[in-house]
């Protein structure tokens, strides 16, 4: 006969257990980035570099780059993104099917950078949420594969049921991105 | 034939027509010509159709509010590449009547270089094919590059003006 | 027909179909380290040591992915896509002769699944289905960018497996039977069919390109034009599968270029070796390592050259290769007619 | 162009004609993995042909202009940098060349032929760009990767000279803010002595590889006369015939002294489009040769204290020194009213500066002359009538970028 023994408190409900199944697809996930690079501008050339062979992100995983939303885990924001481009991001994101991160290269992206104007969006996390933040104008190359590692980290550590959970859905809902 | 008679040359034939209302060779050895906005597509045309210039180099406008009844002036730069010869035009026009001959007649460049500094001053350029705003969003109600607004986007929230020494 | 060949036949069926699906999945490994190579790059190489996990980490990442129907698709023939892909990419293997036979336990067990007398024609008839798969699939997607990558694959895979087929239609009137064992058991020792067809191997070797979808007749799926192609709106292991068949494919097809073209299992010498276990795993290795050599020259085609245009494709198809692949055959028909 | 001629140039035998209700409409862009950069186009097709286009642009407008009016002269050289970001230093040194032709200062030759150096240095990174991307849109994947390496080599030479990869910011009013390390002139002479090499492998790939140039020769053709209606310029121009090249026309930064030829194309399609940016890239190689050789002695600035920043052990022991620091990042310092317009050649063609000032520590208006903006608008035009697949190696091979179209 065994022994059930009760959860202890607070270590209860869903996206908490961290069990080996949730190890081993973090880890999968984590050596499994498929970037969607949303390239505008100047940290696109650098994006560029990254993929090139002296930096080769490939040798995390990443170097099949999807340009079709639907496949891609990891959305790469990377230059200026103005308030024509508001929306487009958005629909870019919402098409992605989860789970899926986005890495903000470069201060434009994360802030809005020098171009504090009129025309362009100050950070593009009054868009979209944003993952991970790479500084710089442009970040290099090997700031681009930090930021992607720090990813790696997070999907790594994600519980399969995270996606699932009420806080994620209210997250989504505050940057009204509508949830299924 | 040298470049400063070919100018001449230009320049006489622009006076003999009345184009000119000014003409001054400034100390960076530009020409500037100032005429007349109506006649702007038809002094284009004849420069293009006789004196061979055939290139457009830019064309832009700019903003002076202190200017009584000259507030807007648009400018543009053509080239001859034969005889390597550029002049600048430039015509002043009043905010009350802001309109100006589109030059896409004679130059197809023209269409984009008027869409722009339609989109930045509100200029009307008279036989535009196509005036739209073409680089801000297309529901923008204001026209940017005009002195009186702000670069920034007074809008926006979560910048703190003050420590950015504004 | 006794239950020990029923048991032994069930168990090859098993071992190749494993066998192929992991040579896909490494395949795919094989391409980003291959392309890596060419191209002064590492490759993976974090997912274990050499990266060798990174099918793992693929396969696994993909299964765990949300799997997204588009509102606008046609929901059952969206599914039917890719699995149609994949049944038709793996089913094809079955009538390849891997080796003569290996004794296993005292049995004497063949090394072809199915010895079909009419090998050949299955495997036209399978390939034909194939582009069903990315038929159906790219239609059903809704996308017009899917659409563009279907009507591109249909037109391309019709018109290659016209000359495809007149290309082994030379090889069958030099043997004289459309089994495929028969055709590799012919080519005993060095005795091998590129020696008596180089231009038909040479029209099969590009129509097999075109066929597996591979660079550069990569039109459906070009990546710079149609984004994805027919996969732009498959996501998680639909996708895979598309991608998984295409180099299940490309296994295949090298297969049955080593098989029909290069001898098969027989390697010269081949008399000398008594041993029948040590015979029979040599015929597969050997099998195995011209399979490999094929399918790096796949790749180093497909990391080397441009693609082609959608109508250079088809003159290429229609106005070169069917006429060559003709005369080919017409030869082949005199000389064997006047010779033999 | 006539639909009949439509038929007649591809010698494809697809009728023009067309039902309603079979166009398709398709958008290319804004984020199509052939738009490099952010614009859209949105494209009318029957079948795969496209029948029209038309192109939106302005999603990375970034409000240059207004900027710069807003920021004293030497705080405009970092939004030049992120107008064409494939060749930052020739737009940095263009700035600094028409404050220099407003103030009146005359350059050292020796500041003219370091000048030339970063510029064809930045052409070449430039031109290396768009050719592997050219490279990439046919679908050969590897020329990219070998260029890159070289392009990396450039970043390590700008790095070298300014401290920073890709927006250098390099140079000032007046000339540089240091003089070339000895390290520079050894990376420069390795770079020269490998890149020839490395450079031509990458055109082994391409330039006479037939799948290329078939579907590059007769892919989005336009006439000299119609390129020069656009007002084309550049490589662009170049390959439709025209050797209009304004470092010939108009020289600047002593242009006249060096011995190098213009590459002209005769059909402006795509193929030529490559060609002349190969060839460019390879005049280019000369040009640094000839400069590395003939370099003169002298000062790495010009004596224009008012405008130049002072060494820093100066600014902390001279008055004067401290003085002129002071004036010049306050912007205090007396600028002459006027007008002018100077242009350089940079990597797309003509890139001139309009600007206009009333004294003030700002410009009262700064108007760059974008090429690609200004030849973009022909892009409809050339891909009439064509495949799919022609505009988008055409869209590539014009070498659109977007933080030069939109500003």
């Amino acid at each position: 006969m065994v022994k059930v023994v009760d959860a202890p408190e607070g270590f209860e409900g869903q996206g908490f257990f961290a069990t080996s199944l949730d190890t081993v697809i973090g880890m999968a996930r984590a050596n499994s980035l498929w970037p969607l690079p949303f390239a505008t501008s100047c940290c696109g050339i650098e994006f560029m570099a990254t993929m090139g062979a002296n930096y080769d992100l490939a040798r995390f995983g990443s170097e099949r780059m999807s340009f079709s939303p639907r496949q891609a885990d990891l959305l790469i924001v990377a230059g200026t993104i103005s308030k024509k481009l508001g929306p487009v991001l958005k629909q870019v994101y919402d098409q992605m099917a989860e789970p899926k991160w986005v890495l903000s290269v470069g201060a434009c992206a994360s802030s809005g950078g020098i171009f504090d104007t009129y025309s362009v969006l100050q950070g593009i996390d009054h868009v979209i949420p944003v993952d991970v933040y790479v500084p710089g104008c442009p970040p290099r190359p090997e700031q681009i594969i930090e930021g992607v590692l720090k990813i790696q980290h997070l999907a790594k550590n994600e519980s399969l049921r995270r996606r699932d959970s009420d806080e994620y859905r209210k997250m989504l809902e505050t940057y009204n991105i509508e949830t299924t | 034939m040298s470049t400063s008679s070919f100018l001449d040359k230009t320049i006489e034939g622009l006076n003999s027509k009345g184009f000119i209302l000014e003409y001054t060779t400034d100390k960076y050895n530009e020409h500037n010509i100032v005429i007349d906005a109506k006649n702007a597509l038809e002094v284009v045309q004849y420069l293009n159709a006789e004196l061979g210039y055939n290139f457009l180099v830019d064309l832009t406008g700019s903003h002076y509010p202190d200017k009584e009844n000259q507030e807007y002036q648009v400018v543009f730069h053509i080239q001859n590449l034969i005889e390597n010869t550029r002049l600048r035009f430039k015509s002043n026009l009043s905010k009350n009547l802001m309109e100006f001959p589109s030059l896409t007649p004679v130059f197809s460049a023209a269409n984009w270089m008027e869409r722009e500094t339609f989109d930045f001053f509100g200029i009307q350029f008279i036989g535009h094919p196509d005036l739209r705003r073409i680089l801000n969003v297309d529901d923008m109600d204001y026209h940017p590059m005009r002195k009186e607004y702000a670069l920034e986007d007074e809008t926006r929230r979560d910048k703190n003006d003050t420590f950015f020494g504004r | 027909m006794d239950s020990s060949l029923l048991l032994e036949k069930t168990i090859l069926v098993a071992i190749l179909t494993l066998v192929t699906l992991g040579i896909a999945a490494y395949l795919t490994y094989g391409e980003r380290k291959v392309a890596a190579f060419m191209q002064d790059r590492i490759g993976p190489n974090r997912a274990g040591v050499y990266g060798i996990f990174q099918p793992l980490a693929d396969a696994g990442k993909l299964f765990f992915k949300e799997e997204f129907i588009p509102a606008t698709a046609e929901k059952w023939l969206f599914i039917l896509g890719p699995a149609v892909a994949m049944v038709t990419a793996t089913i094809t293997s079955a009538v390849i002769p891997w080796g003569t036979e290996l004794p296993v336990l005292g049995r004497m067990v063949q090394l072809q699944v199915a010895d079909v007398n009419i090998g050949v024609l299955y495997i036209m008839g399978i390939v034909s289905v194939g582009v069903y798969g990315i038929m159906i699939g790219g239609w059903a997607s809704n996308n017009k960018y899917s659409l563009f990558g279907a009507i591109r694959a249909s037109a391309q895979m019709i018109s290659y497996e016209l000359s495809m087929g007149l290309a082994l239609i030379a090889v069958i009137m030099m043997s004289g039977t459309l089994s495929l064992g028969e055709i590799v058991a012919q080519q005993k020792g060095m005795n091998w069919n590129i020696f008596y067809q180089p231009l038909g191997f040479l029209i099969f070797f590009i129509c097999a390109l075109a066929e597996t979808n591979r660079a550069p007749f990569d039109l459906p799926e070009c990546e710079t034009e149609l984004i994805g192609g027919y996969h732009t709106e498959y996501s998680s292991m639909k996708l895979g599968f598309y991608l998984f068949s295409e180099y299940v494919n490309m296994f295949v097809s090298s297969a049955l270029m080593a098989t029909v073209y290069f001898g098969g299992y027989n390697f010269p010498g081949m008399d000398l070796i008594e041993n029948q276990t040590i015979l029979g795993i040599a015929q597969i290795a050997v099998m195995f390592s011209k399979i490999l050599i094929f399918i790096f020259v796949f790749m180093w085609i497909r990391w080397t050259l441009p693609r082609f245009r959608y109508d250079q494709l088809m003159h290429l198809g229609w106005k070169s290769m069917i006429p060559l692949a003709l005369f080919n055959m017409l030869a082949t028909g005199a000389i064997s007619l006047f010779f033999k | 162009m006539s639909e009949l001629e439509v038929n007649k140039k591809y010698n494809v035998q697809v009728s023009t004609e067309t039902i309603d209700g079979e166009i398709a409409t398709l958008n290319l862009g804004p984020t199509h993995p052939a738009t490099h950069g952010i614009f859209q186009n949105v494209l009318k097709v029957d079948g795969e042909r496209i029948l029209h286009a038309e192109q939106t642009v302005g999603y990375i407008h970034r409000a240059f202009e207004k900027l710069a009016e807003r920021r004293p002269y030497n705080q405009i050289t970092p939004i030049t940098d992120r107008l064409n970001y494939c060749s930052s230093p020739i737009n940095n040194l263009g700035w600094h060349m028409t404050v220099e032709k407003l103030i009146g200062a005359e350059m050292p030759k020796r500041v003219d032929y370091m000048r030339v150096i970063v510029m064809e240095l930045s052409r070449i990174a430039d031109h290396l760009v768009c050719n592997s991307v050219i490279g990439v849109d046919t679908g050969a994947l590897t020329g990219f990767t070998y260029m890159f390496q070289e392009r990396e080599k450039i970043y390590d030479l700008f790095e070298e000279i300014c401290g920073a990869r890709l927006t250098t910011n390099v140079g000032r009013i007046g000339g540089f803010d240091r003089d070339f390390s000895p390290e520079f002139y050894s990376k420069l002479k390795t770079f020269l002595k490998e890149f020839p090499k490395n450079f031509d492998e990458f055109g082994s790939l391409l330039e006479r590889n037939r799948i290329f140039m078939d579907r590059t020769i007769g892919a989005g053709p336009i006439s000299a006369e119609r390129a020069l209606n656009y007002s084309f310029a550049g490589p662009n121009l170049r390959a439709a015939g025209v050797d209009y090249d304004v470092r010939v026309m108009k020289p600047y930064s002593s242009y006249q002294d060096f011995d190098f030829n213009i590459p002209v194309g005769t059909e402006g399609d795509t193929y030529d489009r490559f060609m002349v940016r190969q060839q460019e890239i390879r005049e280019s190689l000369k040009i640094i040769h000839q400069a590395l050789d003939n370099m003169p002695s002298g000062d790495y600035y010009a004596d224009i204290p008012s405008f130049y920043l002072p060494p820093k052990e100066e600014v902390y022991r001279s008055m004067e020194a401290l003085i002129y620091h002071f004036k010049i990042v306050m912007g205090e310092t007396p600028i002459p009213v006027g007008e002018v317009y100077h242009s350089v050649e940079g990597g797309n063609g003509e890139l001139g500066y309009y600007l206009v000032s009333d004294g003030g520590r700002n410009p009262y208006r700064l108007h760059f002359r974008r090429p690609c903006f200004i030849y973009y608008q022909a892009y409809p035009e050339m891909i009439k009538g064509s495949l799919l697949s022609d505009a988008i190696l055409t869209m590539s091979s014009m070498n659109v970028i977007a933080g030069e179209l939109d500003a």
